[in-house]
């Protein structure tokens, strides 16, 4: 990379990371001041199913040596935190971390190859149309994008299930990790295609794309470039898709994360929305805290990424 | 209804004692080791140990873990288990159990099995009634005065008063001394509670990263080997994706099949649908202390308008028993003779007009100007259309004999709030199960009105209350029997709630899968002789 | 081939064509069908209102649960309690339609509001306002909805309230977008040197000429967004309750018969959903296109 | 002029569509130029008069539609002699109502096929162009030198990176950008308009083109500026004689540095020939248009003289609604009497009235 880009770069990331830390405080108080609202004790998890008074129910707290007071709860939530100690969860006693970082893995599996076919379906569309306007070939497809991200999820999912596995058997229907039939990969294909085109963003990806390519295309220095018998593609590139795409990721991360709770699910996917839905359930807070700051973060990665490609790309710095 | 179902835990026993035998290594029965089981759950286990444990998920799992001083055979007696034999003092105040010699528990990684001794049993009831360990046990367990070690493979246990069927009550699970890494009381922090070591047929083998259970056979397991080599615990978060993870193959056995699948697992010939008697039932319970439904005519007029027949047969293929009165169906107590009320709105609608309530210009039942109109609260959960339906049939029901029924879901956690700590609401749909017990006390006696306890409905009535105590203090069974009759005929008469229906639990498994007997509650407590011949074993 | 040709000989200078005679004949499809949907929507909302249904929507048949399209006189067949099916997709409409405007209605205004002032003030606000975006966008939605409900009830208000304010900054970075490029193309300048006062500046020259397409096509989404929520909560169980039909909670409780191989109780739902949002974009892609006078340069 | 023209447009047509008013707006309608091997052609005009849209279709950068519809652009240089709109007739067809195209069909995707399969060899190699507003002209994301380079590696034999460099950087020194080494990094968002215009200049010259098409290239630079670019330019004509299409409405450029002139007007040419007749300030025949414009144009004559000067009456003819006659007529305050008729009545053609020297106006008609 040239030394010139390299500074905007590296102001880029401080700015990020400063305001990832200020947005992580943010996200962490408000979910508390949420879950706090919210009633059910989350140690009543623990006496789940039992017939016991008030009297041991208070005494629970005393037993874990739990503070009483939100703020308390709050504060030294945040202070081992900061120790890097996201504590325990309250319903299966597993430490926070671990557990999220193992399933948050396959969610980021999960996001990340549904944004990659969301992409892989909206761009050649939203390029084709941008450069020739609609025709016999771009219209049927986009239209047919736009049908498809007006399906409910969940429902496209039991469709899939039931056409493609049910009927025709395409695929094996495995459940969870330990399955060991072949093509066993088939299957984990199938929830993330599902996401990736019903998440209901497919067609606004296209209409982003597209007019943001055909405005390019009007600019000047593409008429330039064309004069002097330069690629298009090659200077479009840049502001015509690179960025376009960077931003679509940034943006749409936190959406497919929500489709993610859903489809999780659906699919038995063993995944970090499924867990926020259970955790969120038991008031079992350790865990959704954990996972409001992970989420957060991964978000922010999105957004990081955004700002680093236009440092890089664009001399002029992160801000315009 | 996994979610509405709150769990009593009480204990009975048929007082019988069969002369231990010891067994050999493998069972001589001829049946074929070998095979895989994997079972599908609605739900993920949370803690895998018998103490903390506290969701039917995980009480199966520690059913294959775990042995008890003495079981519970399938003929509903008590057999030997850990302990070979035993002695109880003419008072029946003290219990000594002389343990086997031949048990070592499952052995940790790397290292040698260790024996199981005395020490583990003290251990184990000093670490359930430590205050700081948090175990729905601790209640049924305060009927002991304390327990010493009369040498290796000898305990004994000293009641405060003698008690009925005592002996049932000593087949909690045993753990082990070396288990829990903090000796004095156990968390749901504790690595044990994830990694449990048991005597039981089944050794668990680890966790994936979805929670799945995977369980491998006790080459020394007390009873002989078992004959299927792994079991393998599946959870499942969606219950269509489980009964269609059945129909391929991606399991071989559901243990509670969604009465919606039923037909269809029926209709196929591969699996077997084996009905299981669980001890519950469901109900609405009415709050007593909305004075409109204090009038027992009122309570009796509802039970008259509901037309249970035709929900059981329309919402649940007619799989379970509408029953008339407070104790587990299939249970000893339970009354016969008691007949449910029948199905009635004209009978409903007169006992209406007696209580004083005369139709509005609105067509809705009123007295001196109040409303017969009345919220139902049902807890919001997942997949959850059965109760939906009966439900929103009970509020149509209601609405021909002219009461007005504000059907309100609420959040499961608010739900709770609202029944057992505030008292908000009027009506609700529940169901109780029991373990293998016929105590009701805790939901009837007016002792049991209050924060967080069972009688959430507020009923109070000395008499009941009467036959309540006089049925835990008596010592003979067929006293307490007949006590039992009268207090069921009597709490259907008062109609606190208006009973519905027990429901056949029903599992569905491969067919490979043999000589298959359930626990009504613990589910797995005959796995080790379950088996799947040789030639199918793929 | 493209054809063009010239009618008359002489033009008129100033007289231009209707905005609908300068449209493409797709834009004005699509404007058609969004329009189409939109008097659909209206009018089943004012025939459920009015109660001018084929069954009522609430009668319970115990002897006909999930009927198939046709049984009984059922056109689309009936529920997993017996209702009709027909009669509950009309006034399943009614769930949404002022929850969805109150939706829309929150993250515009505000959105709006916070775009203005960071586009327009710039600098100082900026910050704060992503900083707010990232706030919303960093948590799953629908658990962060799930804690609203619980904290206070399942309650499509409150849901939709959530969803409003979750839709906030995608507003704001839309408006505040737009005014940026305003300046550099030294517009905001170039009216306030002609002595206009600021809020008519904004009110008129920005939000009015410049971002009305914007606001119109974020309307139009978001209503489909609200249903597409409101669909998802009902497969959690969070959605509009019992009895109260909404298209989410009706597919949601057919979809549990769907593998079944008993499509109608969920499909019928599905598809509305599918057309009304259809709907819903094409409106915003065609209006976006006429008002903007794409494809037309 | 015996050797035979380097480019020679006959008849060119480009059309826009005015979907709104449902007209066709002809740009350039029926021009026809010729620029001799090393001559310099000045196209003068209001704007608006087809100036830029002749440049723009003869490098077939027309991109809405119907765009060029007729005529021939014929192109001979040492390497290639060709028609660059070759058989490109074939994909339009044209419907006339008494003399004017009021029909155009056009299989708008073949003649871009084809198009781009005759020009795609020849932009920027053969044909290099320079634009107004040279600012946006650049792209913002690609340094000067990186462009200038690209051209140099697409067009001349210097294709391995660091030789294209080396040129690069000696082409900005051409164009007189100091310490060019240092600039060659630099983005043209950091950059002057002159020195973006400069730098313009040097990416169309570096690739050595037979034909350089500068369209207005000193709008928009202030007065300082804008006369540095022209000496630029005369420089370097000076030195490579490159020949020259020269586009500007500010005839004292184009006096500066053409040596041949042709007037636009309304999408046509009203005049043409060599610049000294056509712009000579003196009574010379000439089409009253132009001596519109130069009355209107402050010249040391003008000055010396004291004459005031005159602005043109009236508004530019927007090519939307052609008048019958001579487009000019409306502005003309040359009309006799005499020719009235005619004027209002149908339109002059390009007639040479002296060698060289063609008028398009009845005034010069016997």
């Amino acid at each position: 990379m040239r030394p010139a880009a390299i500074r905007p770069i590296a102001l880029a990331l401080s700015r990020e990371i400063a305001l990832t830390a200020l947005l992580l405080l943010g996200v962490s108080f408000v979910v508390f001041l949420i879950l706090y609202l919210s009633p059910g004790d989350p140690f009543s998890v623990l006496l789940e199913g039992q017939t016991v008074g008030d009297a041991s129910r208070a005494g629970i707290r005393e037993a874990l040596g739990a503070p009483r007071a939100w703020y308390a709860q709050y504060l030294s939530w945040l202070g081992n935190m900061l120790k890097g100690n996201f504590g325990t969860s309250i319903r299966t006693g597993l430490p926070v971390f671990g557990e999220i970082v193992r399933v948050g893995l396959n969610t980021l599996t999960l996001t990340l190859g549904s944004l990659l076919i969301t992409l892989c379906i909206a761009v050649p569309i939203a390029l084709h149309a941008a450069v020739r306007g609609d025709t016999a070939l771009s219209w049927p497809l986009t239209m047919l994008a736009y049908v498809v991200s007006a399906l409910p999820v969940f429902w496209l999912g039991y469709l899939v299930i039931y056409v493609f596995i049910h009927r025709f058997g395409l695929f094996p229907l495995i459940s969870g990790s330990s399955a060991a039939q072949e093509h066993a990969w088939l299957y984990f294909m199938v929830p993330i295609a599902v996401l990736g085109i019903g998440n209901g963003t497919v067609s606004e990806v296209i209409r982003y794309l597209r007019d943001e390519m055909s405005r390019v295309m009007a600019e000047d220095y593409i008429r330039t470039a064309r004069a002097k018998g330069g690629s298009v593609w090659r200077h479009a590139f840049k502001e015509g898709l690179l960025i376009p795409v960077t931003e679509i990721i940034a943006s749409k991360i936190p959406f497919i994360l929500g489709g993610a709770v859903i489809v999780e699910q659906v699919f038995n996917w063993p995944g970090m929305g499924r867990m926020a839905w259970q955790a969120a359930q038991d008031r079992d807070f350790p865990v959704i805290m954990g996972i409001a700051m992970v989420a957060a973060a991964f978000v922010r990665l999105g957004s990081l990424l955004q700002s680093l490609v236009y440092a890089a790309v664009n001399p002029r710095g992160p801000q315009e | 209804m996994t979610r509405t179902s709150l769990v009593v835990l009480l204990s009975l026993a048929t007082a019988l004692t069969v002369p231990a035998g010891s067994q050999a290594e493998s069972k001589k029965d001829g049946r074929s080791d070998g095979g895989i089981l994997g079972y599908g759950e609605y739900g993920r286990p949370a803690t895998l140990d018998p103490i903390t444990s506290n969701e039917m998920i995980s009480v199966r799992i520690t059913e294959l873990v775990f042995n008890g001083l003495v079981a519970i055979d399938e003929k509903q007696e008590i057999v030997p288990d850990l302990a070979e034999r035993w002695e109880a003092s003419k008072d029946g105040r003290t219990y000594a159990f002389f343990l086997r010699k031949d048990v070592t528990w499952h052995p940790k990684e790397g290292e040698e099995a260790r024996p199981f001794t005395a020490d583990d049993v003290v251990f184990t009831y000093n670490i359930m009634m430590h205050p700081k360990t948090i175990t729905p046990l601790k209640v049924r367990y305060e009927f002991i005065e304390k327990v010493e070690k009369l040498g290796d493979d000898a305990v004994q246990f000293t009641l405060k008063r003698p008690i009925l069927n005592a002996l049932a009550k000593f087949s909690f699970k045993v753990i082990p001394k070396h288990g829990p890494s903090n000796p004095l009381y156990l968390t749901r922090e504790d690595p044990f509670v994830q990694h449990p070591i048991g005597t039981g047929p089944y050794i668990l083998r680890n966790i994936t990263a979805d929670r799945e259970v995977i369980l491998v056979a006790n080459e020394k397991y007390l009873r002989g080997r078992p004959h299927i080599d792994k079991f393998i615990a599946k959870p499942f978060a969606d219950q269509n994706i489980m009964s269609q993870a059945l129909m391929f193959n991606a399991i071989d056995m559901i243990v509670l099949v969604n009465p919606r699948d039923l037909p269809e697992i029926q209709g196929d010939k591969r699996f077997v649908l084996q009905p299981y008697n669980a001890l519950s039932y469901a109900f609405f319970s009415y709050n007593l202390r909305n004075p409109l439904l204090a009038d027992k005519r009122v309570r009796r007029a509802f039970t008259h308008a509901v037309n249970r027949e035709e929900m059981l047969e329309a919402f649940f293929n007619k799989q379970g028993t509408i029953i008339s009165g407070p104790f587990a169906p299939g249970s000893w107590a339970y009354n016969l003779d008691v007949q449910p009320l029948p199905f009635d709105p004209q009978r409903a609608i007169a006992l209406l007009n007696e209580a004083g309530f005369t139709p509005g210009p609105d067509g809705v039942m009123q007295k001196d100007g109040k409303k017969l109109s009345l919220s139902l609260k049902v807890p919001i959960e997942k997949e959850s259309e059965a109760v939906k339906r009966v439900v929103l049939a009970f509020q149509n029901y209601l609405k021909n004999v002219g009461v007005a029924v504000r059907v309100e879901f609420k959040e499961w956690q608010a739900w709770k709030a609202d029944v057992f700590l505030e008292h908000n609401f009027d009506i609700i749909l529940a169901s109780w199960v029991f373990d293998d017990s016929a105590d009701i006390s805790s939901l009837f006696h007016s002792a049991e009105i209050g924060a967080w306890k069972n009688n959430f409905g507020g009923y109070s009535n000395p008499e009941v209350d009467g036959l309540i105590v006089e049925s835990k203090l008596t010592l003979d069974h067929e006293k307490r029997r007949t006590i039992n009759r009268k207090l069921h005929a009597l709490l259907a008469d008062e109609a606190p709630y208006t009973f519905l229906w027990t429901l056949t639990n029903y599992s569905a498994y491969h067919k490979k899968v043999r000589r298959v007997a359930i626990h009504p509650y613990k589910f797995f407590s005959f796995a080790d002789e379950w088996f799947v011949p040789e030639s199918e074993q793929k | 081939m493209k054809h063009y040709s010239q009618v008359a000989g002489e033009i008129s200078q100033y007289s231009d064509l209707p905005f609908w005679k300068k449209a493409g004949t797709t834009d004005l499809a699509y404007v058609a069908y969004g329009l189409f949907v939109v008097t659909l929507v209206l009018v089943s909302y004012a025939l459920g209102a009015l109660k001018l249904l084929p069954y009522d929507p609430q009668q319970i048949s115990i002897g006909l649960l999930n009927a198939p399209p046709g049984s009984g006189g059922h056109l689309l067949g009936t529920d997993f309690l017996g209702r009709d099916i027909l009669s509950r997709l009309i006034v399943g409409i009614q769930a949404y339609f002022l929850p969805g405007l109150l939706a829309i209605a929150i993250s515009l205004s505000l959105g709006t509001a916070l775009g203005v002032v960071a586009g327009y003030r710039g600098g100082s606000a900026d910050p704060l306002i992503s900083y707010f975006n990232d706030l919303v966008d960093s948590f799953p939605r629908l658990v962060l909805i799930l804690l609203v409900i619980a904290a206070f009830k399942p309650d499509i208000y409150y849901v939709m309230a959530v969803v409003g304010v979750t839709g906030v900054p995608g507003v704001a970075s839309l408006i505040a977008g737009k005014i940026r490029f305003l300046r550099q193309k030294n517009f905001i300048e170039a009216a306030s040197v002609l002595g206009l006062p600021t809020h008519v500046i904004i009110l008129k020259h920005i939000l009015w000429y410049n971002c009305r397409t914007l606001l119109i096509i974020g309307a139009t989404l978001g209503m489909g967004e609200a249903i597409l929520i409101e669909t998802s909560l009902s497969y959690l169980g969070f959605g509009v309750q019992e009895p109260t039909p909404s298209w989410g909670n009706m597919v949601q409780a057919g979809a549990n018969y769907f593998l079944q191989g008993k499509f109608w109780p969920s499909t019928a739902p599905a598809l509305a959903i599918l057309f009304t949002i259809l709907g819903f974009h094409l409106l915003g892609d065609g209006l976006n296109n006429i008002l903007e006078g794409k494809r037309n340069k | 002029m015996t050797a035979p023209p380097l480019l020679k447009i006959e008849n060119l047509r480009t059309y826009f569509y005015s979907r709104s008013k449902q007209a066709f707006i002809r740009s350039v309608d029926g021009v026809s130029l010729q620029i001799a091997r090393g001559e310099t052609l000045g196209v003068v005009g209001e704007s608006g008069s087809g100036k830029t849209i002749t440049a723009l279709s003869i490098l077939g950068l027309i991109s809405a539609g119907p765009g060029v519809i007729s005529g021939k652009i014929g192109l001979r240089t040492d390497t290639i002699q060709k028609n660059l709109l070759q058989d490109l007739e074939m994909y339009v067809t044209l419907g006339q109502r008494d003399g004017k195209i009021m029909d155009v069909a056009k299989d708008e995707a073949g003649w871009r096929e084809n198009a781009e399969r005759i020009m795609g060899r020849l932009r920027g190699k053969e044909i290099a162009m320079i634009f107004q507003s040279p600012k946006s002209s650049l792209n913002p994301f690609v340094s000067i030198g990186n462009q200038i380079t690209e051209a140099i590696r697409l067009h001349t034999s210097a294709k391995d990176l660091k030789g294209a460099k080396e040129r690069a950087i000696y082409w900005l020194e051409r164009v007189k950008i100091d310490s060019p080494r240092l600039r060659f990094e630099s983005y043209s968002y950091g950059l002057s308009g002159g020195m973006c215009q400069r730098a313009m200049i040097a990416m169309a010259l570096s690739a050595e083109p037979s034909l350089l098409i500068a369209d207005e290239p000193t709008t928009g630079l202030d007065a300082t500026i804008q006369s540095k670019i022209v000496d630029l330019l005369a420089e370097l004509k000076s030195e490579f004689g490159v020949t020259t299409l020269l586009i500007s409405h500010d005839i004292s450029v184009i006096s500066r540095l053409s040596g041949s002139v042709a007037v636009m007007y309304g999408g046509t040419v009203v005049e043409y020939g060599p610049a000294r007749d056509v712009l000579s300030a003196g009574f010379a025949p000439k089409h009253p248009y132009t001596g519109a414009l130069l009355a209107s144009v402050p010249s040391a004559r003008n000055i010396q003289q004291k004459a005031y000067l005159q602005v043109i009456e009236g508004e530019v003819l927007d090519t939307i609604n052609l008048p019958r006659g001579c487009r000019f007529y409306a502005r003309c305050n040359r009309v006799t009497e005499a020719i009235r008729k005619k004027c209002a009545g149908d339109e002059p053609d390009l007639r040479e009235i002296s060698p060289g020297h063609h008028v398009r106006c009845w005034l010069y008609f016997e």
